[in-house]
Parts: C-alpha cells; sequence; structure tokens
C-alpha cells in the first residue's frame, strides 16, 4: 500500500472549482467560469491518469494507492479517517467518470450558453464530479456514502435547475425522496454492518474501511444476507431498479447533459459500483445475488418494453438507461462483476453519447423533444446523425462496437453459469433494445420533417464545443469495447484481467465459505475455477461463438425489424394499434401505471394519513393543543407568580438576591 | 488582647454586611455602586487576612485583581449610569423601573 | 524612645523648612512677579524699620488672614466646608515624609538616616498622598454650594484624573531604570557618573520622563498653565472662592506647600536630590579640610563684593523716596558685610585640619544645602513659568493630557523597558 | 501596637461604612466611603501587605472613588439635598432578615470559640513589591494577564457607553 497525494487533488480539485463558481457566481464572466470548471476537472483527469499509470507500473496483486488527510472521527472503538485510495476498480471509474464528465463539461459549455445560470449551473456539475470522486475514490464505506449522499444532492440540484418550472422542481423533489428510500435502506445496512463488526476489530481500526471490511468478511458471514440486501435496496434506488427506478425518466427534466453526465454515464452506476466493491460480501450470500440477478433482469426486460411505446426523445434514453443498469445488475448478480464494469465503462460512452446527441437534436429543434414532430434530420445535422448512428450500433451490440462486448459478455456469464432463464430475459432485452433504439432514430433522423415552419427555419447544426466531444466519444463507443476483447475471439480480456486482482479474492472468499459451510453461490465457485487458464478449455466447444453470432444476428434483426415497421411500412404500428394492440400500447405508453399505482398505494394514503391523523390529530391536537398550547399555559401560569417578582425594583432584587445569599450561607454553616 | 483571623473575619463579615444592606435600602444607583465597593472591600480584606494566616502572598495578588474587577465595574457602571441619566435625567432606581413593563 | 524623638527632630525639620519656604516663597513669588513685569515689589512692611527687601510682607499677610473676619455662604455644607482646607493642607505637607534632605548625620555615634520614613513603596506612596489632593478641592468646591467654585471642583477631578496617570507613568521609567520604589535608594542612585563624565541623574537618563512629571507636577499642584480650577477669568476664584480669613490662609499656604514639594520631587527625583555633582559623599569627607576653606573663603569674598555693591548704591540713592527705603542699601551691606566677617573668623579657626566627624558632618550639611538650593531653584522655576506662560483651554488640556502625555509617557516606558533589558 | 491599630483603622472602617450608607447626600456618602477605604488601607498594612495598603489607596481612594465624585457631581450637579424619603417602616424588619441572619452567623461562629491565630511573623518579604511582583509575573501571569484584558474590555467599553448617541457610526 502506497500513499499518493494526488488522490486528494483528484477529489478536491473539483471542490476548488465548484467553491469558485458558487461563490463567485455572477462576478464572474461565462467565459471565466467555464474555463474554471472544465480545467478543474480536465485538471482531474490528467491526475487520475497520472496515478492510473502509476498503478500500471506496480505488481497486480498490490495495486493499491492511498491519501489519507487525517482523522475524520475517533470514538472509542470507532474511528474513520478521511482517506481516499484508488485500486484497480477505483481506477477504471475514476477514469470514466473525469473523462467522459470533461468532454460533458466542455459540450455543456456550448449547449449552456445562452442560459442565465450559467456559473450556477457549472458549480453543481464541478461539485457533482468532487461528489462522485469522492464515492469512488473513498477509502471506506463513510466516505462512500458521503460521495453517495452528495451525489444525489447534486442530482437533486441539477434535476431542479430551471426551478421556474413547477414539474421541474417536483422533478427534483422526487429524485430526492425516492433516493432518501433507497439511502434509508442503505444506512440501516451499514449500521448492521458496523454494530456486528464492531466488538471485534483491535484498536485503531477504522471499522467501515474497505481492507477491514475484507480482512473481517468472515464475521460478517451471518449477517451477510441482510446486510447485502439492505445495501442493494440502496442501490435500487440510485442505480433505478425496480421498485425504485421511478425517478430516473422524470430526471429528463434537467439540462441535457446533466442528463447525460449523472443520469446515464456516472452517478446511476453508483450502485453497481458498491456492490462491484463490497463484492466480498456478496459472495457470502447467495439469496442476495439471486435476488440482484433477477431484480436486474426483470428491470432490462420491463424498461426495455416501456421504451418501446415512449414519444419523448430523452424518456426513451432514460428507459433506455435503466434497462442497461438492469444488465449491469444481472452482470453482479451472477458474480461477473468484473463483467458489470466493464458494461458500465462501455455504456458510459455510449450512452453519453445518446444524451449528448439528443441534447445537440433538441438544440436544433429549438427545445422540442417529442419525436412525433421531428424527422429528416440526417441531412441537417449530419455529424449528430453520424454519432448518434454509431452509438445506436454500440447499444443494439453490433459486432465489433463496444456494446457487443460487454453485453455478450454479460450473457455469456448468465447462460455459463446456467442460468438459462436470466440469460433468455436478457436476450429478449437485447432484441428490444435495438428495435426501439431504431424506432428512435428513424423517427428522428428518417423520413420527412414534421416540425413547424418556424422551427424548421432554425434547424442548424451544433457548434464545435458540442460537436467534437460528440466524435470523441463515437470513437470511444467503436474502440471502447476493445480492451475487453474476449479470449476466444482471439483477444486477452485485458480489462478483466486487470480487475481480477480486487475480485479474485472476493471468490475465494466464496469458495472458502463453501468449504467452511457457510452457503454460497455454486456460479461463484464455477467462476473462481473458471479463470482464463480455465476459459480456454470452454471455448473449444464453440458454444461462446455461437451465442456471439446468435445475438449479434438477433441485434441485427430488431435494427432492421424496427427499420421495417417505422420506415418502409409505417402503417404496421398503427394497425397494430388499431387491431387490438391499444391496450399494449396504452400499457406501454404509460409504463404500466407504475407511477399511477404507486400513487394510489402509498402517496394517497400517505396524504389521508397526514391530513386525518398526522395534521388534525397529532399536529392540531396533541402538539398545537397539549403540548404547545399546553406548555405555554404551564409557563403562563408559572409567570404570573413569578410576574410578581419582576417588579422593577432594582432594591427588591437585590433584598430576594440577599436572602437567598444568606439562606445558603446559613444552610451551609448549619449542615456541616 | 491578640489579634486574630477571627477578628478580620468579623470585621469583614461587618463591613460587608454595612454594603448589603446600603445596596437594598439606598434609592441612588450611585450609592448602590459605592455599596458594592465597600463589600468588595470586605472581600479584599478576607482575602489579605487569608494570606497572612498561611503566609502566602497569593491572596495579595487576588486583592489586586480585585482592585482592577472594582476599576473595570466602575468604569462601566459609571458609564452605564451616565448613558442611563442622559435618557431619563433621573439615576433613581425606583424611576427606573422599564424591566417591569 | 530615641527613634521617636529623631523623627520628632526630622519631622520638625522638615515642618520648618516647608514653612520657612511657604514665606520665603511667596515673597519670591510678589518679587518675581514684579521682576518679569518690570515694577516694584512689596516693599513697605516693616518691623522697626527693618524690611528686609519686603520679606516681612508675607509676615504682615499672614497677621491680616488670621484676624479678618471669617464670611462662609449660609448654605454651605458646614462639615465638609470646614474640613476641607484641612485637608487640603494635610495631603501637601504628607509627601515630604519619603523625601530625603541628605544621606545621613551622624549625632553622638547614631547614624540618622536624613528621611522622615524610608519607605521601601516611597514613589507609590507619593502617588498615592498625590491622588488624595483632589477630595480637598473637591469638597471645598462643592460643600460651598456655589456654581464657580463647583466647576472649579470639577475641573480639578477631572485635571487630577487625567494628569495622575501621566504622572505614574513618568516615574515607572524612572523606577525601572533605579530598579527600585524606594525614594532614598533613587537620590542614593544619582551619585554615579555615566561614561566617567556624567552625573547619572534622573533628567539624564530620563530626559523624556522629566518632561513629563514636570508637565504633570506643575498640574498637580494647580499652578499656571494648568489653574483651571481657579481661573479667575472664567469662575472668579474657581473652589475657594467662598472662603475667607483663616481657611482661604490655608489654601494660599496649601498652594505654596505643593510647590515645595514639587520642587522637592523634581529634585530629588530627577537632579540628584541632595547629591553634589562629581562629589559624592566619600570625595566629600575626604576632601572636607580643602572643600571647608575654599567655601569659607569664597564667601568671604562674594559677600564683601555684595556689601560693596551695596554701599556704592547706599551713596547713589541717598534719600530718594523720603521713608524706610532710603535704609535698605545701608542695612544691606551691614548685613553682608556681617556674613563676610563670620566666614573670615571660620577661617581663622584652622578648617583644613577640620577631623573625621567633623569632616562627616561637614559632607552631610553640604548635601542638605546642595537639596535647599536645588529646592529653591525649581521653586522659582515654577514662579517663572507662572509668570510667562498663558493659561490653557480646557479642552487643550484634556488633549494634552490623554493625546500627546500619554501616548508619549506609554512609549518613553517601553523605550525604557527595551533598553534595560538590552543592556 | 498591632492590635491598637487593628481596632483603631477596623473602627473607623466600619464607622466609615455606616456613615456612607446613612447618609442622605451621595457626595457625603462617599467622602466617607474614601475615608472607610483609606481605614481599610490600614488593615491592610496591620496585616502585613504595605504594597496593597498604598494600592488601595492609590486605586480605590486616588482613582476610583474620584470618578464616583465627578460622576455624582456631574449627573447631581450642586445639591446638597439628597433621598428625602425613607424607607416606609414596614419594609424594615424585611430588610433586616439578612443582616440579621449573617450577624447570627456571626455570634454563633464567635461562641464555638473557633479563633485560629496568626502565626508568630510573616516570612520575609512578604507582601513587600518584591513578593506581589513575583506571584503576579510568575505563579499568576496567566491571571494577571487575563486581568490585563479585562481593564481593556472595560476601557473600550467604557469609551463605546460614553460617546453618546450623536455621533454613533453604527447607527
Amino acid at each position: 500500500m502506497q500513499s499518493e497525494i494526488l488522490l486528494r487533488w483528484i477529489v478536491l480539485v473539483p471542490l476548488l472549482g465548484a467553491a469558485l463558481n458558487g461563490l463567485l457566481n455572477r462576478r464572474l464572466s461565462k467565459q471565466i467560469s467555464g474555463l474554471l470548471a472544465c480545467g478543474a476537472v480536465g485538471v482531474s483527469f490528467v491526475m487520475s491518469v497520472l496515478v492510473f499509470l502509476r498503478l500500471t507500473g506496480m505488481e497486480p496483486e498490490s495495486r493499491l494507492v492511498q491519501d489519507t488527510l487525517g482523522t475524520w472521527m475517533h470514538l472509542g472503538a470507532f474511528r474513520v479517517d478521511l482517506t481516499f485510495a484508488m485500486d484497480q476498480l477505483g481506477a477504471v471509474m475514476a477514469l470514466v467518470v473525469t473523462g467522459v464528465g470533461f468532454l460533458i463539461h466542455i459540450y455543456s459549455l456550448g449547449y449552456m450558453a445562452h442560459d442565465d445560470g450559467f456559473q450556477r449551473y457549472f458549480a453543481y456539475l464541478n461539485l457533482f464530479i468532487f461528489a462522485m470522486m469522492t464515492l469512488v475514490l473513498g477509502g471506506n464505506l463513510i466516505m462512500l456514502f458521503v460521495g453517495w449522499e452528495g451525489v444525489g444532492l447534486c442530482s437533486y440540484l441539477l434535476i431542479g435547475f430551471w426551478f421556474n418550472e413547477d414539474a421541474n422542481a417536483s422533478a427534483g423533489k422526487k429524485a430526492f425522496i425516492v433516493n432518501r428510500i433507497g439511502d434509508f435502506g442503505f444506512l440501516i445496512g451499514m449500521f448492521l454492518m458496523g454494530t456486528t463488526l464492531l466488538p471485534h476489530l483491535g484498536a485503531g481500526e477504522g471499522v467501515f474501511n474497505f481492507q477491514v471490511l475484507h480482512a473481517h468478511a468472515g464475521v460478517l458471514a451471518p449477517v451477510a444476507t441482510a446486510v447485502c440486501l439492505l445495501l442493494f435496496v440502496g442501490a435500487t434506488g440510485k442505480s433505478a431498479q425496480i421498485p425504485l427506478y421511478i425517478w430516473l425518466p422524470d430526471a429528463m427534466a434537467g439540462p441535457t447533459p446533466v442528463s447525460a453526465l449523472i443520469h446515464a454515464a456516472t452517478m446511476v452506476t453508483a450502485g453497481v459500483y458498491m456492490i462491484a466493491r463490497l463484492n466480498f460480501l456478496f459472495v457470502l450470500s447467495p439469496t442476495a445475488l439471486a435476488v440482484v440477478a433477477a431484480v436486474g433482469a426483470v428491470t432490462a426486460i420491463f424498461a426495455a418494453t416501456i421504451a418501446l411505446a415512449q414519444n419523448d426523445i430523452k424518456k426513451v434514453l432514460a428507459y433506455s438507461t435503466v434497462s442497461q443498469l438492469g444488465y449491469m445488475m444481472l452482470a453482479c448478480g451472477v458474480g461477473a462483476f468484473s463483467v458489470g464494469i466493464f458494461h458500465v465503462m462501455t455504456h458510459a460512452f455510449f450512452k453519453a453519447l445518446l444524451f449528448l446527441g439528443s441534447g445537440s437534436v433538441i438544440h436544433a429543434m429549438s427545445n422540442e423533444q417529442d419525436m412525433r414532430v421531428m424527422g429528416g434530420l440526417r441531412t441537417r445535422l449530419p455529424i449528430t446523425y453520424a454519432t448518434f448512428m454509431a452509438a445506436t450500433l454500440a447499444i443494439a451490440g453490433v459486432f465489433p462496437f463496444a456494446g457487443f462486448f460487454s453485453k455478450d459478455e454479460i450473457l455469456w456469464k448468465a447462460w455459463s453459469g446456467g442460468n438459462t432463464l436470466l440469460w433468455a430475459i436478457g436476450f429478449l432485452a437485447a432484441g428490444l433494445t435495438a428495435f426501439y433504439m431504431m424506432r428512435l432514430v428513424v423517427l428522428t433522423f428518417f423520413g420527412e420533417n414534421r416540425a413547424s415552419s418556424e422551427v424548421r427555419k432554425h434547424i442548424h447544426e451544433s457548434p464545435a464545443t458540442m460537436t467534437v466531444p460528440l466524435i470523441v466519444l463515437a470513437v470511444l463507443s467503436l474502440v471502447g469495447g476493445w480492451i475487453g476483447w474476449p479470449h476466444f475471439m482471439g483477444g486477452g480480456s485485458w480489462f478483466e484481467q486487470w480487475l481480477e486482482p480486487v475480485f479474485a479474492s472476493g471468490a475465494q472468499i466464496g469458495a472458502h465459505g463453501a468449504h467452511t459451510g457457510v452457503a454460497t453461490v455454486d456460479v461463484l465457485v464455477q467462476n473462481a475455477q473458471m479463470n482464463h487458464a480455465a476459459a480456454e478449455a470452454l471455448h473449444e466447444t464453440g458454444v461462446e461463438w455461437t451465442l456471439a453470432v446468435v445475438s449479434v444476428l438477433w441485434a441485427v434483426l430488431g435494427l432492421v425489424l424496427g427499420w421495417f415497421v417505422y420506415y418502409k411500412r409505417a402503417t404496421i404500428a398503427d394497425g397494430f394499434k388499431k387491431a387490438g394492440g391499444g391496450f399494449v400500447y396504452r400499457l406501454l405508453l404509460n409504463k404500466y401505471y407504475v407511477d399511477e399505482a404507486y400513487d394510489a398505494a402509498f402517496i394517497r394514503p400517505g396524504y389521508r394519513l397526514s391530513r386525518s391523523v398526522l395534521w388534525k390529530g397529532v399536529d392540531a391536537g396533541l402538539i398545537d393543543g397539549v403540548l404547545v398550547n399546553g406548555s405555554a399555559l404551564a409557563v403562563y401560569l408559572f409567570g404570573s407568580v413569578l410576574r410578581l417578582f419582576q417588579n422593577g425594583m432594582i432594591r427588591f432584587y437585590a433584598w430576594t438576591f440577599t436572602i437567598g445569599v444568606a439562606v445558603f450561607v446559613l444552610y451551609l454553616s448549619f449542615s456541616s | 488582647m491578640e489579634i486574630t483571623l477571627t477578628h478580620y473575619l468579623v470585621l469583614a463579615g461587618l463591613v460587608f454586611i454595612t454594603g448589603m444592606v446600603g445596596f437594598v435600602v439606598r434609592r441612588n444607583a450611585l450609592v448602590m455602586m459605592m455599596c458594592i465597593e465597600l463589600m468588595l472591600c470586605a472581600v479584599n480584606i478576607v482575602f489579605a487576612a487569608f494570606a497572612r494566616l498561611h503566609g502566602d502572598g497569593g491572596g495579595h495578588v487576588f486583592v489586586l485583581m480585585n482592585f482592577a474587577v472594582a476599576a473595570s465595574e466602575a468604569a462601566i457602571g459609571l458609564a452605564i449610569l451616565v448613558e442611563i441619566y442622559r435618557r431619563r435625567r433621573t439615576v433613581n432606581v425606583d424611576d427606573l423601573k422599564t424591566l417591569m413593563e | 524612645m530615641t527613634i521617636v524623638y529623631e523623627s520628632l527632630a526630622k519631622i520638625g525639620f522638615m515642618f520648618a523648612v516647608i514653612m520657612g519656604m511657604v514665606v520665603v516663597l511667596i515673597w519670591m513669588e510678589r518679587k518675581g512677579a514684579a521682576f518679569i513685569q518690570d515694577r516694584t515689589g512689596p516693599n513697605r512692611a516693616s518691623i522697626a524699620g527693618i524690611r528686609l527687601a519686603g520679606l516681612i510682607h508675607p509676615v504682615a499677610d499672614v497677621f491680616k488672614l488670621l484676624f479678618k473676619e471669617d464670611v462662609a455662604p449660609a448654605n454651605r455644607h458646614r462639615a465638609l466646608y470646614n474640613m476641607a482646607p484641612w485637608l487640603v493642607m494635610t495631603v501637601a505637607l504628607s509627601t515630604y515624609a519619603v523625601i530625603p534632605f541628605g544621606d545621613f548625620l551622624t549625632v553622638a555615634g547614631r547614624r540618622i538616616p536624613l528621611v522622615v520614613a524610608n519607605l521601601d513603596v516611597g514613589m507609590l506612596y507619593i502617588l498615592a498622598v498625590a491622588s488624595l489632593g483632589t477630595y480637598g478641592i473637591v469638597m471645598a468646591g462643592w460643600a460651598a454650594n456655589n456654581k464657580f467654585t463647583f466647576l472649579g471642583g470639577m475641573r480639578a477631578t477631572a485635571q487630577m484624573i487625567s494628569y495622575e496617570i501621566n504622572m505614574g507613568l513618568a516615574l515607572l521609567g524612572l523606577m525601572l531604570v533605579f530598579g527600585s520604589l524606594r525614594v532614598t535608594d533613587i537620590a542614593a542612585g544619582q551619585a554615579d557618573l555615566i561614561w566617567g563624565f556624567l552625573p547619572k541623574w534622573g533628567v539624564v537618563v530620563q530626559p523624556v520622563g522629566f518632561l513629563l512629571f514636570l508637565t504633570t507636577v506643575y498640574a498637580e499642584t494647580n499652578r499656571n498653565p494648568f489653574d483651571l480650577p481657579e481661573g479667575e477669568s472664567e469662575i472668579v476664584a474657581g473652589y475657594h472662592l467662598e472662603y475667607s480669613s483663616l481657611k482661604f490662609a490655608l489654601f494660599f499656604m496649601a498652594e505654596y506647600a505643593h510647590m515645595v514639594i514639587g520642587a522637592a520631587l523634581i529634585a530629588t527625583l530627577y537632579f540628584g536630590g541632595y547629591q553634589v555633582p562629581w562629589l559624592p559623599r566619600p570625595a566629600l569627607e575626604e576632601h572636607a579640610g580643602l572643600l571647608l576653606t575654599l567655601l569659607l573663603a569664597g564667601t568671604a569674598l562674594v559677600s564683601v563684593l555684595i556689601s560693596v555693591a551695596f554701599l556704592r548704591r547706599a551713596g547713589r540713592e541717598r534719600g530718594k523716596f523720603g521713608d524706610a527705603r532710603d535704609r535698605e542699601p545701608g542695612m544691606g551691606a551691614g548685613l553682608w558685610l556681617i556674613i563676610a566677617l563670620a566666614a573670615l573668623a571660620g577661617l581663622l579657626q584652622n578648617p583644613w585640619h577640620i577631623g573625621p566627624s567633623g569632616a562627616e558632618a561637614f559632607a552631610s550639611f553640604i548635601q542638605i544645602g546642595a537639596f535647599l538650593a536645588k529646592l529653591v531653584f525649581f521653586a522659582w522655576l515654577f514662579i517663572w513659568v507662572r509668570w510667562t506662560l498663558p493659561r490653557f483651554r480646557y479642552d487643550q488640556l484634556m488633549h494634552v493630557g490623554w493625546k500627546i502625555m500619554l501616548p508619549l509617557g506609554v512609549a518613553n516606558l517601553l523605550v525604557t523597558a527595551l533598553v534595560m533589558a538590552l543592556v | 501596637m498591632e492590635g491598637l491599630l487593628f481596632w483603631f483603622c477596623g473602627g473607623f472602617l466600619l464607622l466609615g461604612g455606616l456613615m456612607m450608607v446613612l447618609q442622605r447626600s451621595a457626595v457625603v456618602s462617599a467622602v466617607w466611603l474614601v475615608f472607610a477605604f483609606i481605614c481599610a488601607a490600614g488593615i491592610f498594612a496591620v496585616l502585613g501587605g504595605v504594597f496593597l495598603a498604598v494600592m488601595q489607596v492609590l486605586v480605590y481612594a486616588g482613582a476610583i472613588m474620584v470618578l464616583f465624585l465627578f460622576v455624582i457631581m456631574m449627573l447631581q450637579g450642586p445639591v446638597l439635598e439628597g433621598e428625602r424619603k425613607l424607607m416606609p417602616v414596614g419594609m424594615w424588619p424585611l430588610i433586616a432578615v439578612p443582616p440579621v441572619a449573617v450577624l447570627l452567623l456571626i455570634t454563633g461562629y464567635l461562641r464555638s470559640d473557633a479563633t485560629v491565630a496568626f502565626a508568630a511573623a510573616p516570612p520575609a518579604g512578604f507582601g513587600t513589591v518584591e513578593a506581589v511582583a513575583g506571584l503576579l509575573l510568575g505563579r499568576y501571569l496567566l491571571a494577571f494577564e487575563l486581568i490585563s484584558i479585562v481593564l481593556l474590555v472595560a476601557l473600550v467599553g467604557a469609551l463605546a457607553l460614553g460617546r453618546g448617541e450623536r455621533n454613533q457610526p453604527w447607527k
């Protein structure tokens, strides 16, 4: 374990940028403000690269650098240090967050150029990077939680960025509240972990330190299921899984770059990151892993179906994000943590690109988001179109785009783990993904333009600050997956190898647990044995090849179908709606009425309870009546007695004072 | 008759009572402050007497501290009284009953 | 019991010196005023035709004041009104207790230190007593129940408060330099020489402190230019407006007693006190014979010269006034001639071989003489200043006290402490 | 000698205090208090605190009481009469309660014969300037510094209060 002073600056430089932008605000010109914000993130990115390079130069087993600022709190045996740490996992996340974040900062320069809250926007954005880096680089669970809450706060601030509109403000509130529900579970899980672990620790050991947790995983084994499920509640909130995904689509109320950065590329992956970080814990609980996998798979297919019927371009992408997050959860659930992180990375590239592309479209369409009035933008926005197409191919999983490698790997892990049902759900969702993405592309870029003539006149390609990030991200969407080029295709699965030390020990714990009688997941044992050496034998079978080819074909089929239905025979869709499919369509369009169901199940009863019991009974009756007025009455009664003493006669006060002293002195002298 | 510590304590006690009674009886705020000074003086005598008893100069130091406190008290108190007089044209505490209303 | 007698003797000596000085000062003031204003001073009062250049005049004044009718306001506060002048006088005289008027005197084999009370907190005693001086004036001003006296008392109070702090600051510097709060230590310490030729007087080591002290002493005595408490052009006569007869005389004498003590303080603290410059006590005793001879010879010579001058004046002004004044120069010539003859008689007693005990006594008397000489000079300085400078305005007084002297005193103290720490 | 001084100074101290309380005129009260303080200085001197005695005169009698007198005169002007109204007779027993209680206490204490005699002589240098200064700049240095801060605060406070309303920059 080595120390690395740069780590603190990686985290603190964005905070500095946020502070400057936030405190000086309007006193900064837009140029300086933007330069400051982008510079801060850029510096952070460069430093991340430097630390990453240093990590590569180290032994694979000891790739960990730390930076301790001091002790945050130290109460008896409970101790929390202000520590930043970067290992292989942290390095990947740091590079993705600062890298993609930097590009989106650049993009924002153009996108937000005419906004009044320019400085405030960049202050929030930098603050977000700070919080996210705290989350990713935090050396213990408490620091992670600080970042976790920090990104939630920034998300709230940015969703409600245009707070003049009521809908935006309530979308922000919704995100915050739903996240709080998840955080509640997270906190309880942490408390449970802490109380279980504390009695077993020596003096001065930080209880939530990841190394300490890792070393004492055996102690936690009895409560592993409960802890993991509670933590997973937090993850469902942050990573928008069933049942707490509902905030993410509404979060599209924020500026589009924010959607790209926070609600697609970085923050929402925090849940996945947390599970990967605590993999040694999750592997101790097969139940928890099974739940993770199931929830992930169901979310993937569920959100994909909703995406089919949405008309708002950003809503489609939002549900697509939820679906992709389901994939990542699925990967974690089957024990393939490194594949999950791989998908986090590739998804960051192409989903950021998709959002930024849609932002470019919205920009061009004078803030119109409804796809039904778009169309034919292919010629007007050539760069946007090209890059958007690349991203579409990537998300659909077409070889050799980035999405192919990660998604295929996830499906293969599911299959090879023996979970055929999970594989089938994922496979189906992959097809649906290709289909709705094609629908989106067709409705937006092909056919006739359906916008009003007023809007049509203003359609123009975005400025360079916006298109350059698009191009960079497009290239990354193409080549970004190649670092995980699998063995069976002659590659080296370098990404998996890089992360392997992080997860290998977890797998060993799992395997060890199996020997010592603690129940673990069979899959994990298999995975543990199925290192790249063992994988040689498997790819001989050709199953992997088969699955890969099938999934590519499946994706292409989805794309072609989408093309056919929405472009060549546009009447098919309408026909489907009329011919009995209307019910299905309405169901999907209204997102399975989940919001309405929540409204009926929780919110309205909550209102009613608040109104009848809490307000009229508790607040007005108990608190106002008994506590407030009652205490006031008591004070009044006392006061009416004491008022006799407050007669304004200073000498009377002095007299009572001397009487008191006399009594006290007499008591002292006669009591002894 | 030999003079003992008790003599000094009794003397201090009597002086203190004098100041105390004066503080309650007098109406003039200035005289009330003077009564406080007298009480402080009684305390000083006790300090000095005990310093003599123990042969330790600490008591003297405390008396000096008391001087400083008395000086501060006089400065601030008199300044406040002057200010009160400017507003109310009186230093009779029985006329200063604003606190009651 | 000898100690009591000694103390009583010393107190008696000091009292006599002060009271004698008061008389002399009153004469000196009148003569000085006349000299400065270029007119004739008091010269009519005489006893059997002898008027000693007007020195008899204060005696006449005293008798006049003693036998005048005592007029007092009806609405006075009787007790305080009567007490005030005595208080003023008492305070004025108290300070002398700690001022040494010589080193020591050997009488019948006993070394008697020539100071009434050799307190080890003598300097603080001076300050404490000086601070009590206010009460007499305030009480006088208040008890007379008159607006002008009251204003005089108020002015005195504010002035005292303001200048006492500066006096303390000035003295602190001196205490630092000589490392003692005992006045005799400070006086003894000024016998040394700095760099072999400069007497280590307070004025040499504390020049700024001396200026401050001089100013504050003038202020504390309520003399011009600080005589605002009695400023006759504004508040008639200030605090003693309503006094007459003996009580007024007490105030009047107290003022001169204050001057004497002010002069004594300045001389003691800043001008070596009883020390003769370049002639410390051992040197005085060693060369007693030579010095005594020279002194007697010098006195005889000077007396003869003065006598001759008087004689010439007598010849020149014969019958000029047609009254007692015409006899004055002749009497002066005779007086000085007697002094010359006395000195010559002393020379015939073989002063060269005076002997050790005689040398000691000689040294003691020389030192007492030096002290008195300095005292007279600084008393004259008071008069000089009074008839030279105009009176301050009240705001100027406060301005000088708080805004100039206080910072200056603090700076002086700091610099002194710094130098003391470094050297 | 010591006994004589004690009875002398102590008696006059009490007298001064009593007269201070009993006098109607504030000015006369203040003068009596000065008298009492000078007697208290005598008590200090009897107790071996020469420095304290001088400081008592210098600080209390010389500075604080002069200030009092000044303020009394400034506020009341040349007025001879003081408070005219006596305390209602009905209140007298009430006011007598605390002093009587303490007097009882003193009597009880005296009857218990719990007198404590002083040591024959205080140690050398007791109560001199050197001794007190050594303590002030040694053992009690912190208290010394703190009390100087108290004085500073009092100075600033008195200044701020004394400025009056006409030129307060913050209004």
